[in-house]
């Protein structure tokens, strides 16, 4: 029932008419990941696939919100959200329901109640986490000396990525040695390492929770003269599947990378198409299926099809 | 009475060294080491290593901070003739570094951002880098010089565009260098155990120096940092000297630019120097210098910066809880400066004072 | 304390690093007099006044004011401000930002709020008494500095006190104004307030003094009735020495030959953005000349046309015979030219930087970017200027700033000196500085002068442009109006050729 | 004669010459921020001619008004406060922690939030004046410390679920008659957040107090210059003092205003909200260099910055890049126009006002 009001938007699947969305997304320059993030979204919303797309990018909660408000004023059909903080976005998206703008959640949860949205495509970062940690559980090394590398505190998937480890670690013994946060930066990654091995400490494995620190921790360690990957010294552990960590991997200079999946677009087209279709969804949230590689057992078709 | 003399001299050169700019970084570098000497003497050893190619090479606590102290250093030189010539701070330093390290592995790579091999000389593409850091800095001094624009606001406009800058110039794309050769410049020469980063900073010291020495650059930037209209009326051109600061800043940054992507071989352009011109201003902040222009002391500000850098390492040395790092971090700053405050160190030079004829009555 | 004394100061020292300011020095101020603080450049005469207030802590001695027994601690200027004390000091110290009227009444007053309207009446009836044609809520930045001196000297008087000082008031005041401060002080005065006058010229301590107190080296001199103390031992007991009579210098002017030395810079239709009239102005090798006129008739604005220091929108320039360019000061200097210009704060000093620095700057900037001067130098440089000028400062490393205002001036000479310029031009060079350099600034620019150079010297004091020029050139209205020389010299002719005599 | 001399002139000025220099630069961003704002309206069409688009505006940074407003405070005694933003995301965090884990009522949130911004005042503004240690190294050290502290008190962001404080935050006051109807033809009131009330009664009590009190007065003359302030008999130090207090106490309530409008506690809250709180200050007139500085100029500050952002983002730019560089652009614009114009009144002051006392003289 999309009768009256001021704009109207019926008549749209005819097809001559452009579905609008708002997009807020975090800042492309953030990682791998988000880059690729972006391009999918941005193949896929396109005038020639029938959508009318306007973009906003922020690192800033509250600058998304800001854009959000925009986007409800201009009344867009759908807003795709991928939230940069988890919290304080109710008010926004009840605003949102107010004005019948339909709200997608995508990459990222957010702490809000489920009738305030469609749906939401999110990968599970506690599940990534758990697939890692267990991946490191199946090494069964003699002793579990971590270096834990966070990523910036509080975001959903430093959250997932360290909640599982933490549990594992305190269940198992296993021993943290250092556990500080990188925030996502290959050379704070590299500085924490360095200053690990500065003070002598014994560890034997790196658990970065992105590629970059990984990327960063391998430097220090490669300075040192630490050997690392299979069969070596130390067990270096990353996410994200960056096309070149999988080349790492291949090479087996690391032993493990956990996928994170950037390509939520073609999910969100499927939902769009059942709402604009008047179905009902079978579940708001879907969660997307990843997986870990194993530097011994990756291959190179697993580089070219999962690296981002 | 020979006694009493000396002991007069003894406090007068306290007193005298009190007063020294150069004793505010110099006695903070000292209470941290102090500090560190006492909660583990283990903090100052050095081993001499080998690399995974076999490279001698030296490792510890004081080797880090040299290390990576390098990129603050170099802008500290920068950013304190920015200071002292427009009174005020340049607050872009850290886009412009994700810009110029942007444009060293676009030259590096090419289009294709993995390449086998490298599409350019590294000297080339270090060159270009230098051009376009130094075009960031003139267009930054040329907004404050020309136009007349408060620092701070005129270099937020870089710093609002600098990163996005950055990512446009590669495409957004993450370039990765492969090439060996390149990680020199963030790690060590083969054959030498010591960081590449402590020597390319050395030699921005001494080039600094020499220019300070060799030309008049001093005086001038001085002069027009405290007077203008006088410089101006003394035949000085206020505006060209201001501008000449920013590019010279311009060319700190390239160099910082250089070592920051060569450390990891690639570059994240939020992340790349993130914060760092705060941590700069800081540096010559802690070295004593007035952030409201005039009189400078580029070796203070260098000090100030390797403080920095001894504060950011003994906080992970003693592992200090990851998330509220900032917080030690703020209460050692604020002790520093409170124990090196002028008035404080008055308080301090006073007692001294007191003590000493005290001792003296005592002993005689 | 002495009966009707208003105030006391009883062996006050203070010491700044590597000077010693003030040794035991003692000063009374008795009821309704008009008291004179005198001494030489560097004196310090500035500096009791600012222990007095509070600016500076004194290291010993005690201060002691009427009606508050026993010593008082003034710990800053606000105390003094309460304890009865008005302050007009040496360097203006108003706040440039803020109105003409809140210059007048910030600071004081009860209550936590400002009644615009009120103060600006205030203000505007109390400038109007003084006769100062300011508006109140004009921006004080905007006053040249002579208004913003009678601003100062305004809030001083307007305040309820017992004690007035004024340090140096009239340095940058024309005479009509001069008389009427002296009105004022003598009004107070009648109100038994007591006055400590600061100032380097004689005829003015004549004129409304009572008593005179000498300071030399920071040490007290002698404390004398002012009948007692006829001219000429004063300045002796400022000076420590005789001083050579002033009355000579005239007959000692170069009688450079009209003729036959030739023209070192010559302008015609000079003008510049500030908006002075076109004019034309030449001057020869040797001689000695200078612009005379009321304050803001455009004296300065012409000098700082010829010396490229405004931006100048027309006129042709010959210097030594050849046409040039003059646009930037820079210009001017690579042409021999100097220039000392009249605001030493704004315009002179660069107060961070020491004396050394301050020296050499211009010839500095004359030789280049890539030639410095090595510190030894430098420092030679330096030590010569202060022999010659005989600057007191602490060393050559002392921050410009920390020195007595007179002695700041003698840096800037020195350091236009150091250049020697084939052409000088000095814009009010004796301001605050003390008879005996005065003198000794006057026969320095006639003996450089028959040396060969060429002097233009501007001067609010009639009889020192009388002394030493040998041609007059007199301003009107922003307009160069008439020239005078030779016998045309009298006060008398000047005099009215200012005001608008039929000198054509 | 010198006389009628120094007062001509001065009453033929235009009416830009009138201005103060402040006044001017708040004029122009008044001036281009309604002009824009036209731009947007018929340029940009739909989202713009709703009231509600304006109200969001101030919605969303009635917080960075009042930091902004602070900020302004300690810029006109010369100084800097770079804390601001951290102070707030501590305030944020501690009191909603309080209210959810403690379960706190508003008015103990209120008054945490209050005494944070007061501890911070009190300790900067000692430091600053009592101490003399430059402002920025204290402040930043200020800003280090908040954030330091937020993740202490707590690392993960969440939603305050506390009954009184969401109703609080709910709470929209109606602008009669300006609402919109949405797509689906209902009747959508147009509201603004009890913030903007917080906000817009801080700016004109500011307001009040910089321009008829005496001791905001003072603070013009201690940030026009220190040493003459000094020897008008100001007290000095505990003008600056008051200046980071109270800078310190609106970071409090900033920080809570904030809070209302997010509702949630997080370590990244008002990232950057100092910068933009500079931004802010100066664009609309305030200089870095103390002496000069006006609040409704900042408030207008604030509302460009905001209105340059949301233009950009309704431009509908393709790649993320051209958002930084856009903003960027049109902040330079601005700064530019602005200092064009300052230096051409300056010229025309000065021709102006000489021919007309070349009149008078005669
Ligand atoms: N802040 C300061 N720091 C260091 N030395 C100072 C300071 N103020 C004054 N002096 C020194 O104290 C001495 C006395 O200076 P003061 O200003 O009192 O002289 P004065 O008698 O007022 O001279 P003038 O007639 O030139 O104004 C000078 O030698 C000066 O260099
Ligand atoms: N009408 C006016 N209003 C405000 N300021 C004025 C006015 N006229 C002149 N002034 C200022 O007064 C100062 C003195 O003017 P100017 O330099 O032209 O005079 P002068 O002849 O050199 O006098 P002196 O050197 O004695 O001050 C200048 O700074 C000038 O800008
Ligand atoms: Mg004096
Ligand atoms: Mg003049």
């Amino acid at each position: 029932g999309t009768e009256g009001g001021s704009s109207s938007n019926s008549g749209k699947k005819s097809g001559d008419k452009l579905i609008s969305v708002g997009i807020i997304n975090n800042d492309p320059n953030e990682s791998g990941y988000r880059t690729a993030n972006v391009n999918d979204l941005k193949a896929t919303f396109t005038k020639e696939n029938g959508y009318d797309a306007q973009f906003a990018y922020s690192l800033k909660n509250e600058e998304q919100i800001n854009y959000a408000q925009k986007y409800i004023q201009d009344e867009v059909d759908y807003l795709l959200l991928s939230a940069a903080d988890t919290a304080g976005w109710d008010s926004v998206l009840k605003d949102a329901k107010d004005a019948g703008v339909k709200v997608i959640l995508f990459d990222r949860t957010i702490d809000a109640d489920e009738s305030l949205y469609e749906a939401s495509i999110v990968s599970d970062m506690n599940k990534e986490g758990e697939t890692a940690v267990e991946w490191l559980k199946n090494q069964n090394l003699t002793s579990y000396d971590i270096i834990h590398l966070q990523g910036v505190m509080g975001s959903a998937a430093q959250k997932g990525r360290s909640g599982a480890l933490t549990d594992t670690a305190s269940k198992l013994n296993w021993n943290i040695v250092v556990e500080q946060t990188a925030e996502w930066n290959a050379e704070k990654a590299q500085q924490i390492v360095q200053s690990a091995i500065d003070s002598n400490q014994k560890f034997n494995v790196i658990y970065a929770e992105n590629d970059d620190m990984a990327k960063g921790a391998v430097a220090a360690l490669d300075r040192a003269n630490i050997s690392h990957g299979v069969g070596k010294d130390v067990i270096v552990m990353g996410f994200d599947c960056n096309k070149w960590a999988l080349q790492e991997l291949k090479a087996g200079n690391w032993n493990y990378d956990g996928q994170c999946n950037p390509f939520q677009s073609s999910y969100i087209v499927d939902i769009i198409k059942k709402l604009e279709n008047g179905e009902t969804l079978p579940q708001k949230t879907i969660i997307m299926d990843e997986k870990g590689f194993d530097a011994s057992t990756i291959t190179d078709a697993d580089v070219e099809q999962y690296g981002i | 009475m020979s006694q009493n003399t000396k002991n007069n001299t003894a406090s007068s050169i306290i007193t005298a060294m009190f007063r020294k700019q150069i004793f505010i970084p110099l006695a903070a570098l000292l209470i941290l080491a102090l500090f560190n000497f006492i909660m583990d003497p283990s903090f100052f050893k050095i081993t001499l290593g080998h690399n995974s190619n076999g490279d001698p090479l030296l490792s510890g606590n004081i080797i880090s901070i040299i290390d990576y102290g390098s990129e603050l250093a170099i802008l500290a030189v920068g950013m304190t003739l920015v200071t002292a010539a427009s009174r005020g701070q340049d607050i872009s330093v850290g886009a412009a570094i994700a810009i110029s390290g942007s444009v060293v592995l676009r030259v590096l790579c090419g289009t294709n951002s993995r390449p086998d091999e490298l599409q350019a000389p590294i000297i080339v593409a270090f060159i270009i880098s230098c051009f376009v850091a130094m075009a960031c800095g003139a267009f930054n001094g040329v907004l404050v010089s020309v136009f007349k624009i408060q620092p701070m606001v005129a270099t937020l406009i870089l710093f609002t565009a600098g990163r996005s800058i950055a990512a446009w110039i590669n495409n957004n794309e993450l370039p990765v260098v492969t090439d060996s050769t390149f990680s020199v410049f963030g790690g060590y020469i083969p054959g030498i155990p010591i960081p590449t980063p402590f020597f390319i900073a050395l030699a921005c010291f001494v080039v600094i120096f020499l220019v300070l020495k060799f030309t008049t650059l001093g005086l001038y930037v001085q002069s027009v940092g405290i007077n203008e209209e006088t410089s101006r009326l003394n035949g000085l051109n206020p505006a060209l000297i201001k501008f000449i600061t920013y590019v010279i800043l311009g060319l700190c940054v390239a160099v910082a630019g250089l070592i920051k992507v060569s450390r990891i071989s690639s570059i994240n352009y939020s992340v790349v120097a993130k914060d760092i011109e705060m941590d700069a201003i800081l540096a010559v902040a802690l070295g004593g210098n007035a952030l409201g222009g005039g009189k400078f002391n580029i070796s203070a500000s260098i000090l100030g910066a390797y403080v920095i850098q001894f504060l950011t390492t003994t906080l992970y040395k003693f592992q200090v809880q990851s998330d509220a790092l900032p917080a030690y971090k703020a209460v050692v700053v604020i002790l520093l400066v409170v124990l090196s405050a002028p008035i404080v160190r008055e308080k301090i030079a006073a007692l001294f004072r007191k003590l000493r004829p005290a001792r003296a009555e005592q002993n005689g | 304390m002495q009966e009707k004394s208003l105030l006391e100061m009883r062996g006050i020292y203070k010491s700044f690093p590597g000077v010693k300011a003030l040794r035991n020095v003692d000063f009374t101020l008795r009821e309704g007099e008009i008291h004179a603080l005198m001494g030489e450049n560097g004196a310090g005469k500035s500096t009791l006044i600012k222990v007095l207030t509070g600016v500076h802590v004194k290291d010993g001695g005690d201060i002691f004011i009427k009606g508050h027994g026993g010593a008082v601690q003034i710990r800053s200027p606000q105390e003094a401000q309460n304890l009865g004390i008005s302050t007009v000091y040496q360097e203006i110290s108003l706040c440039p930002n803020l109105s003409v009227a809140e210059n007048i009444f910030i600071g004081r007053g009860k209550g936590p709020a400002v009644n615009w309207r009120e103060m600006n009446k205030k203000a505007g009836e109390l400038l109007d008494s003084l006769g100062i044609a300011v508006k109140p809520n004009q921006q004080l930045a905007s006053c040249s500095i002579a208004v913003q001196q009678m601003v100062a000297i305004a809030r001083a008087v307007d305040m309820e006190c017992s004690v007035l000082i004024l340090d140096e008031p009239t340095s940058s005041l024309d005479e009509s104004e001069v008389e009427k401060l002296f009105g004022l002080m003598r009004d107070l005065k009648k109100r038994g307030v007591g006055i400590i006058f600061v100032t380097h010229f004689l005829d003015q301590v004549y004129e409304v003094c009572d008593r005179i107190t000498v300071l030399r080296d920071g040490q007290l001199v002698g404390e004398y009735e002012i009948e007692k103390l006829p001219r000429v031992q004063l300045v002796s007991k400022m000076l420590g020495k005789e001083l050579d009579d002033m009355a000579d210098i005239k007959n000692d002017i170069p009688q450079y030959d009209e003729a036959r030395n030739k023209i070192v810079y010559e302008a015609e239709n000079l003008c510049s953005s500030e908006g002075i009239k076109p004019f034309n102005f030449r001057i020869r090798k040797g001689e000695v000349n200078g612009f005379t006129g009321l304050l803001g008739s455009g004296r300065s604005e012409c000098v700082r046309a010829i010396f490229g220091a405004d931006k100048v929108t027309s006129g042709k320039v010959w210097v030594d015979g050849k046409q040039v360019k003059i646009n930037k000061p820079i210009d001017a200097m690579k042409h021999g030219i100097a220039y000392l210009a009249e605001d030493r704060k704004r315009d002179g000093i660069v107060g961070d930087l020491s004396v050394r620095d301050n020296i050499i700057l211009a010839l500095q900037v004359k030789k280049g970017f890539f030639r410095p001067f090595s510190k030894a130098q430098a420092t030679k440089f330096a030590d010569e200027y202060i022999k010659l000028l005989d600057i007191k400062t602490a060393s050559v490393n002392t921050p410009i700033k920390s020195l007595s205002g007179g002695n700041q001036q003698k840096v800037i000479l020195g350091r236009w000196l150091l250049t020697h310029p084939n052409y000088l031009i000095l814009d009010e060079p004796t301001r605050g500085i003390d008879v005996g350099t005065k003198v000794d600034i006057q026969k320095l620019v006639l003996k450089l002068a028959s040396e060969g150079m060429s002097i233009t010297f501007i001067s609010s004091e009639t009889d020192e442009m009388l002394r030493t020029c040998s041609r007059l050139l007199v301003m009107r209205d922003r307009k160069l109006v008439g020239e005078l020389k030779g016998d045309q010299l009298t006060q008398n002719t000047i005099m009215n050729t200012i005001a608008g005599g039929e000198q054509k | 004669m010198s006389q009628k001399f120094l007062t001509a002139g001065k009453s033929r000025r235009g009416l830009i010459g009138s201005l103060s220099d402040t006044n001017l630069l708040m004029s122009i961003t008044i001036i281009v921020f309604i002009a824009m704002y036209l731009f947007a309206i018929f340029g940009l069409g739909s989202g713009f001619q709703k009231a509600q688009t304006f109200f969001n505006i101030l919605n969303a940074n009635a917080a960075l008004i009042i930091l902004a407003c602070g900020m302004t405070l300690v810029m006109i005694t010369g100084g800097i406060d770079i804390s601001v933003g951290g102070m707030a995301a501590l305030v944020s965090m501690s009191s909603a922690v309080y209210l959810d884990m403690h379960s706190g009522s508003v008015w103990g949130a209120m008054l945490i939030s209050l005494g944070i911004g007061l501890a911070f005042g009190l300790v900067q503004g000692y430091l600053i004046a009592y101490l003399d240690i430059q402002p920025f190294i204290v402040t930043l050290a200020g800003m280090f410390f908040a954030r330091g502290m937020t993740t202490i008190v707590n690392t993960n962001p969440f939603n305050v679920q506390n009954e009184a404080f969401v109703k609080l935050k709910e709470t929209r006051i109606i602008i009669p008659g300006m609402g919109s109807y949405n797509k689906r033809g209902d009747y959508i009131d147009a509201y603004i957040e009890i913030g903007v009330i917080v906000a817009l009664i801080v700016v004109a009590a500011l307001f009040v107090f910089l321009k008829w009190t005496k001791t905001g007065r003072n603070f013009y003359a201690v940030g026009g210059n220190k040493q003459s302030a000094l020897m008008l008999g100001i007290n000095v130090k505990r003008t600056t003092f008051l200046a980071y207090l109270m800078c310190g106490i609106l970071g409090g309530i900033g920080g809570f205003v904030y809070f209302m409008h997010v509702g949630s506690g997080s370590a990244t809250h008002a990232a950057g909200a100092e910068m933009n709180a500079i931004a802010s200050s100066i664009i609309g007139g305030t200089m870095l260099t103390g002496g000069v500085g006006n609040i409704i100029g900042t408030l207008f500050g604030v509302l460009s910055l905001a209105l340059i952002q949301n233009i950009v983002s309704s431009i509908g730019l393709d790649q993320a890049w051209w958002t930084g560089i856009t903003n960027a652009s049109m902040l330079c614009i601005f700064l530019v126009v602005q200092s064009v114009i300052i230096a051409r009144r300056k010229k025309a002051n000065l021709s102006s006002s000489r021919p007309a006392e070349a009149k008078g003289a005669k």
